[in-house]
This record gives C-alpha cells, structure tokens and sequence, in this order.
C-alpha cells in the first residue's frame, strides 16, 4: 500500500465530489504540509488508467473523468452543445495556437474585423480570457484560452494541441504584407 | 482522414460556388481573406505556387459580379482587397526592366502566406472541434455535493469581474464616474508655449522625460497628462518644420531639438 | 489484475457520472450476459475499501460516496467560500482602480459605510495594504492594492487593469451583470 494513502484518499474524495476540475493549489492548501502533491498525484493516475474512471490534468487543474472508449455507455445522455459559428470557432483556434494573441492579430490572420459577439460568446463559455497586457505599442490586452478550454477538449495544456509546431512557424505578423500592398 | 476531411470541405464550397454561381452573397464569406482562400483553392495547386495574376482575375471578375448585390459597408473591405490586386496586376503587365521583380515576388509569396496560414487555422479547427469533448463523450461526476464545493471562488475572479462588479456600483447609484482620476490637465496651449521657450533657450537635443519633469514639478498638473501634452505639443512644431524628434526604439526614450537658425 | 476488468470499468463510469444510485438491474441489463454481477460488485467494493470514494450499496441501488471520515473536507470549504463578499469585491475594486484612496472616498463611491470586515478580509489575503497618508485635512490613511493583488490577476501594475473603452473595443460587454455577482 502507498505510504500516501492518505493523500490519496483526500484527492480522490475532493476531485469526486467536484464537477469542475480542482486547482492544484487548492489541494497544496488542504494536504498535510509538505506533501509531494506532483508525485501524489502521478501515482494516482497511474492507479487509475485503465479504469472506468480517469485522473486528467488540464493545466494546473486536475479531474476525475469517465475513460473515452466508454462513450457508447452514455449515448442517451449526451448533450450536443449548439454550434458556435464559424468565426468563433476560427477566433478560438486562433487564441488557443497564439497565446496570448491580440485582437489585432487575430484580426490580421482571419482578414476580417472580429464582431463583439464573437469575444463575448466564448468569454461566456469561459473558455477564453484576457491575458497580460503585450508590451508593443499601445500595450494592447491579448487574449489566452482557459484551464476550462483544455478541460473541455481533452487536453492538458496547449502544447498538446495538434499541429502546434507548423501553426507557429507560420507566425501570426503579417505587417509585413500590408506595408508592401501600401508602399507597392 | 484529415486530408480527407479537408477534401470534402474544399469540394463541397466549390460545389456551392457553382451551383449558386454569382448570385452568392458576400455573407456568405468571411471576409476578402476568405474568398481569396477558396479562389486560390479552385486554382488546384499548393498555396505556395499560386499564381497571382489569375488568382486577381477572378477576384475582381467575382467583385464586379456581386458588387450590385451587397451592402456597401460590407464591400467595402473587398474593394480595398481589390484595389490592392488590381495595382499588383498592373505591376505584373508592365514590361520586365521597369518592375522591381524582387518585389512582386515578394508580394506574391506574404499573400500565398496569408492564405496558407488561414488554411492552417481551417484545418486545426477541424481537428480541434472532432477532439473528444467533455459531456459529449467523457463526463464529469455526476454527484457533486451540495455544497457547491471546490472552485474557491476568489480563484475565479478576473479583472474583468473586478471592472464589472466596479460598474455595477455605478449603476446602482445611478451615476457616472470615470475610471480616470480627473486631476490636472496640462493644456496643449501651456505645452506649447513651454516648449517654445525651451527652444529658444537650447540647442541640444533634450529628452521629453526632462521636460516633463519640469513642467510637472511647476504645473501640478498630472505627470501623464504632462507628456500627452508635452507629445502632442512637439508634433505641432515637427509639422512646421521648426522641431526634429527621435526615438531609436519602441518605447525608447523620445528627444528633441530645436531646428531653427 | 481482475478477470472481471471489463465489466468493473462499466460500473464505476456509470456509477461515477450518474447523479443518483445505479439499480442493479439497469447494471444487468447493460453489462454483457451472464456477467456475475453481485461477485464483480462485491470485488468493487472491496476494492474500494479505505479509499477516498465507497462503493455503497442500499437495497437494489448501488452509488460512490466520499468516504465519512473525509467529511471534514467539505466543510472547510463552505467556509472558504464566503471569503470574498461583494462588499469585499467592489471595495478591492475602487481601491485597485483610484488608489491610493481613502476610506471615506470608497464610501462616498459606494454610497454605504465600508464594514470594517471587509477591509480586514482583503487585508488578510494581503490584497490591500495601507498606503501613504493624503494631504488633506485630518491626513487620512489611504488604501492600495499590493504585490499579491497584481500578482494574482497577473498585471504587472495597477496602470494595467483594463478601462472600460478598451473593453468595449475588445468586444467584451462589460454592462451585463455577472451571475457571479448576483448572490453576493
């Protein structure tokens, strides 16, 4: 038996008993001083792969959730979320690959102005927020994606999105374009 | 299968395109950056090869088409887009010696980055959006207690909360204040007026920071409020000619000098 | 590792995301046939044992509970909850955006008298601190936001806090009222 079954035991009863994920730092708070939470919490995950029941981490987050391949247990229950359109799922994307990311930014890579609605509706689904400010001229806001975000597609930090490396590389500035168009 | 996907994608606006022919709205796209896109796709080569001139044909050929159709407003983003095309093209048909080739290449090459950058972005949302999703196909426990337990709510406050639960005191007494600490204001008429005596004075370059300073320290007016002023007051002599500025970098520091006899 | 892994991890996804007790028969029914479900129940249930969920079964009906002797977890909780009245809110904030400021001005903005509670439970969480004392008659204490504060909302000083025209520029509808703020 592990020597930190108390631990354990404090972490399984919290993240069971909570529908949003719990912040690491909140269980630092409530276990004993000085326990190893990291290594807690990866020996935990291990006992529970391959079980009906997964420990994810998404962030500084973690959860308890029901492992994938049983989806076909719930398909009665599944709520389809309505669609977002088309510009929120592009704005999304665009935050969740360029964070932090202004709206200018944004703005540039979609070619198009970004409508207030669409900020706003993913602001409501708490899965984008503001960021530190980017110390460019203007020190405009910038926008991030949050721990809900990652919780919400299964992921646990942006690093692991798909396709990471060759979004980057294809950067966001495209200064460079409209000078030339205006200079010609 | 994502290859695949994106096909299907591709085929299907192609296929939309030729059945509603000219008559599609511009709502229907998101922008110029968006019809170049699938224009560019309908050329059937990487991004990367596309051909400028013929990719501008069909702009302005779909431009002239639906310009009748739509809105103005909403226009008017792909009338500058075309502007831009129909200026490159130009550049493209004048005879080789009198163009800078180099530059129309380049053009080429940041618009098909444009592109294969928007593309990219399509894809990803694809393959984002067809992830497995939380409630869809894994699910969080479905007893949660009845305290509402976790999430320490202070954790979840953000700046914007904090904006919000500002204005609402706002709204509850019914009046309006400003997030501005309205103090003193240097006016631009006292800016100018100092800086023109600084000019007479000195014939170095002198940093705006130490100009500030002074005029705060013998003002009181705010120290922002200072160097707005102070700013604004030396562009008026940079445009009549009698003021040079420099500033080597961004947020760098900002001097002056006097430019006359 | 137990034969009866598969129909184990059924359970405990089921048991884990529906909101009340599971009925055996609905278990029978959904589990392949002639699965020996009172044993793989039992199994479950030992293993289970001393940990920081139970399996509990009563009558027909099984469910996961936290184990009893963690109770003690949530009710540390219910009190950490109250910690930030909006009293506490909306003074932090008139603080953070005027300060340094005194206490007669944030109650001359809020139109009530601030509790002396609210400005010891920012204190406590060391989010204000007393500031230089103004130049006015009476030379009055002032409040400002500390190091933690901006640290916490991740602003590198107070000059970063978002105004309002900026938000309104970013798309963000910052008039509608948050359901956060609803109960305060």
């Amino acid at each position: 038996m592990s020597k930190f079954i108390e631990q354990e035991r404090i972490i399984e009863a919290l993240l069971f008993s909570s529908q949003d994920p719990v912040s690491i730092k909140r269980l630092v708070n409530i276990l004993p001083k000085n326990s190893e939470v990291d290594t807690i919490i990866a020996n935990l995950q291990k006992k529970y792969e391959g079980r009906g029941i997964n420990i994810k981490r998404s962030g500084a987050f973690i959860s308890f959730r029901t492992a994938k391949d049983l989806e076909y247990l719930f398909n009665e229950v599944k709520v389809q979320k309505k669609s977002l359109s088309r510009a929120a799922r592009e704005t999304l994307t665009i935050i969740a690959y360029h964070q932090p990311v202004t709206k200018l930014e944004i703005e540039e890579i979609r070619g198009v102005s970004v409508a207030s609605g669409t900020i706003d509706s993913l602001m409501e689904l708490e899965w984008i927020k503001l960021g530190r400010r980017k110390n460019t001229p203007g020190r405009p806001l910038t926008f991030q994606v949050t721990e809900k975000f990652l919780d919400y597609f299964d992921l646990s930090s942006t690093k692991d999105l798909p396709g990471l490396k060759e979004m980057k590389d294809l950067g966001i500035s495209v200064n460079k374009v409209n000078q030339k168009f205006e200079d010609g | 299968m994502n290859n695949n996907s994106q096909e299907i994608k591709t085929t299907q606006y192609i296929e939309e395109r030729e059945q509603t022919g000219f008559c599609l709205n511009l709502d229907g796209y998101e922008g110029p950056l968006d019809l170049l896109l699938s224009l560019a796709k309908n050329q059937k080569v990487d991004l990367k090869k596309i051909q400028l001139a013929l990719l501008a044909d069909q702009y302005l050929e779909y431009i002239k088409e639906v310009k009748d159709k739509v809105k103005l407003d909403l226009l008017a983003d792909y009338l500058v887009v075309a502007s831009w095309l129909t200026f490159l093209k130009s550049k493209l048909i004048i005879p080789e010696e009198e163009i800078n080739e180099d530059n129309v290449e380049k053009i080429n090459e940041l618009l098909a980055l444009r592109l294969q950058r928007l593309e990219a972005v399509r894809k990803y949302e694809d393959l984002l959006f067809s992830r497995k999703k939380l409630g869809e196909n894994f699910f969080a426990s479905g007893t949660p207690r009845e305290v509402e337990v976790i999430k320490d709510d202070i954790i979840t406050l953000d700046f914007i909360d904090l904006l919000r639960s500002y204005l609402l005191i706002g709204n509850k007494k019914n009046i309006q204040f400003s997030l501005d600490n309205k103090k003193n204001y240097l006016f631009l008429e006292s800016a100018i007026s100092f800086i023109e005596k600084k000019l007479l004075a000195n014939k170095d370059w002198m940093l705006i920071q130490d100009l500030v300073r002074e005029i705060h320290t013998k003002s009181g007016a705010q120290i922002k409020s200072c160097l707005a002023s102070m700013f604004c007051g030396s562009l008026e002599f940079v445009k009549s000619g009698k003021i040079e500025l420099r500033q080597s970098n961004v947020f760098g520091d900002i001097s002056l000098l006097g430019r006359n006899k």
